[in-house]
């Protein structure tokens, strides 16, 4: 083990534990967002292994779960919607401090990269990642304000 | 921990096993059937796995500079996720037939009915 | 040699599919059932399986829970419209 | 059978079922250890066809025939789905109404799915290098399709995927690997053989049949997955009960 | 469809096209000219796409 895959495990156990108990506990709000918050964990962690293995291919796992983790909160966001209008998700300050250690492990990660192609997708990663969970976290709170059917 | 995983896999598949037994609703039985497909692909991956190797793709590594995992089981594993997936797809769609025609997921319910 | 990190996927693993199976309400499940197929991924990418992990992310993040509540919504608006029409 | 028998009977198979699986799991390989022929096998194999990505060398080279059967899975699946969920005479459609997505959602999402669509080409296209390949690109693509209607409404995406091209394309798809299969026949090797020259170790253009047989894959999966969703789409959002209308 | 859209419309495709090629370089680890040609078809694709989909959304 080195450093980066010892940050991964607690990451994992802190971070993405706490989201799977959020998850299944609780009332309907505070699961969406630990749905939201488990993708956005999970994707640091990916780029911390894919660094502390040594495997720059890694990466491209991390950059799909940027893509399609938003878009799998979007799915709850946009079908729950009538459940959500009535009691909103309010985590915005968690919601940022999140986003905030993604930002940072992306940082890291790119010092470690090194300028070159690797480390403009490592920052690719990194605005997907940011944007996307900030997204789904506005989807989730009001996103679909006039939301009936369809 | 040389038999850990594979008692992780065992948990995962009887766990899933409980909730299609003891399921009231055909869309919640559905995901524990997912729940168990998942078990297979645990199983598989602990059974290819080796001591401090590595993924046996090399577009980022010199052939043979490190030892590499088993590819066979991971191929196995990797098709069957997404054609899971589509299988789960037609399950959902006998759900939505049943409960057109019946009114109700409940399978006691169901039961019930046909009696 | 990394078997710290191993453990921690695999603990991870046996308590989202627990509480999966435990989580009786389809569309909560749903939300269960995205993360674990987030924690799976990252079981694979740990236990050095990329292809599969990426299979994984792809269909677990968003296909899976995207078909089970689409049929959680079909199968809701009949009962919906009985109470309205109440 | 009432309830209470059955989950009797359940626990006790449960059990035996659980006391056997421990016990076998107590007599598999140890986990980690360094006994793997097959696998050490299927590398060299791999290596000496210069597909860097072992694992796409298995699935459409080695075992090419199985995925044959994996596909088919798949497609009579669609077929199943699509039998299934067709719309019945005593059933109407309703038009979906307009959704009101919040600005930012709405940008997010028709910013990201161009990005989305390139990344799942890029992931069926490198399929034989860097892990991925058609079947996880295809579901990548399909699902950023599906952004138009998290995103903005059912009628855009509607008005962008006509279903009918899917479901021929699929088709096309799935006959287009089985052309390739029987190309190897045609020239003078096995079904499903490896015919082609295996060109320079980690580019694009190595490992043969490999990148022809993923993006047939590819384009499988991705039309597949799209037709599903549509007739679940259909199902959830249009289709109402009752012939009136 | 007059003279001005279909321009607007084009400048829109290439526009995409650029910013998504771009991608497609950030993304791969070794240049070569088959390389180059199926990143240009790919980005031409989700080009076509980003088109597609804002013409059938109708604003931004």
């Amino acid at each position: 083990m080195n450093g980066w895959t010892v940050a991964a495990t607690a990451t994992l156990a802190a971070g993405v534990g706490a989201a799977a108990w959020g998850v299944a506990t609780g009332p309907l709000r505070r699961r969406v967002v630990a749905q939201n918050l488990s993708t956005s964990l999970a994707c640091p962690a990916l780029l911390l292994l894919s660094e502390g293995y040594d495997r720059p291919s890694y990466v491209d796992l991390a950059l799909l779960l940027a893509l399609l983790g938003p878009v799998g909160t979007l799915v709850f966001a946009r079908l729950l919607a009538e459940d959500l209008a009535a009691d909103p998700p309010r985590a915005w300050g968690l919601t940022y401090a999140v986003a905030g250690f993604g930002g940072v492990v992306v940082i890291a990660v790119c010092v470690a990269a090194g300028p070159g192609r690797a480390l403009v997708k490592l920052l690719v990663v990194g605005a997907l990642l940011i944007g996307g969970n900030l997204t789904a976290s506005r989807a989730l709170s009001g996103g679909f304000a006039g939301s009936r059917r369809g | 921990m040389s038999v850990f995983p594979y008692l992780v896999a065992v948990w995962v598949f009887l766990v899933g096993c409980y909730g299609l037994v003891t399921s009231r609703n055909l869309i919640h039985a559905v995901g524990c059937l997912a729940v168990c497909q998942s078990s297979t692909y645990v199983l598989l991956l602990a059974v290819g796995y080796r001591d401090g190797a590595t993924a046996p793709v090399f577009s980022d590594l010199k052939p043979g500079s490190r030892p590499v995992v088993d590819p066979v089981v991971q191929a196995l594993a990797l098709t069957d996720v997404v054609v899971g997936a589509t299988v789960t797809a037609v399950l959902l769609a006998l759900v939505l037939q049943i409960s057109k025609l019946h009114g109700t997921v409940d399978p006691d319910e169901l039961s019930e009915l046909r009696g | 040699m990394d078997d710290p990190l191993i453990v921690v996927a695999l603990v991870l693993v046996a308590v989202s599919a627990t509480a999966a199976v435990a989580v009786r309400d389809p569309a909560r499940q749903a939300l269960v059932l995205a993360v674990l197929g987030t924690v799976l991924a990252v079981l694979f990418t740990v236990l050095q399986a990329p292809d599969v992990a990426l299979s994984q992310l792809a269909v677990g993040s968003a296909l899976t829970p995207l078909l089970i509540m689409l049929s959680v919504r079909k199968v809701r608006r009949p009962q919906r419209k009985k109470e309205a029409d109440r | 059978m009432t309830r209470r028998t059955r989950l009797f009977v359940a626990a006790l198979g449960g059990t035996g079922l659980a006391v056997l699986l421990v016990a076998a799991c107590f007599c598999l390989p140890r986990f980690g250890g360094a006994q793997h022929p097959y696998g050490d096998r299927v590398v060299r194999a791999s290596l000496a066809r210069h597909t860097a990505n072992t694992i796409a060398s298995v699935n459409f080279d080695q075992r090419a025939f199985d995925t044959l059967g994996e596909m088919s899975i798949l497609f009579a699946s669609v077929l199943g789905t699509v039998v299934l969920l067709r719309q019945t005479r005593d059933e109407h459609r309703a038009a979906p109404e307009p959704e009101q997505v919040a600005v930012p959602v709405r940008r997010f999402a028709l910013l990201v799915l161009p990005v989305a669509v390139v990344t799942g080409l890029y992931v069926i296209a490198h399929g034989q290098l860097s892990p991925g390949g058609g079947f996880q690109g295809g579901v990548v693509l399909a699902t950023a399709l599906h952004l138009l209607y998290l995103g903005v409404d059912y009628r855009a995406l509607e008005r962008i995927r006509p279903v009918g091209f899917y479901e021929i394309a699929d088709a096309l798809a799935a006959s287009a690997y089985l052309v390739l299969g029987l190309a190897g026949l045609v020239a003078g090797t096995a079904f499903l053989a490896n015919f082609l020259p295996y060109g320079t170790f980690n580019t694009l253009s190595s490992g043969g049949t490999v990148p022809l047989l993923n993006a047939a894959i590819g384009m499988e999966v991705a039309c597949a997955v799209v037709v599903l969703l549509a007739r679940f789409l259909d199902q959830a959002v249009e289709i109402e009960k009752g012939g009136e209308k | 469809m007059n003279r001005r859209t279909t321009l607007l419309g084009v400048a829109e495709v290439l526009a995409w096209w650029a910013v998504l090629a771009l991608l497609w370089l950030v993304f791969i680890s070794a240049v070569n000219t088959l390389e180059l040609v199926v990143g240009a078809s790919a980005a031409l694709v989700g080009a076509f796409a980003a088109w597609g989909t804002r013409r059938a959304v109708s604003g931004w």
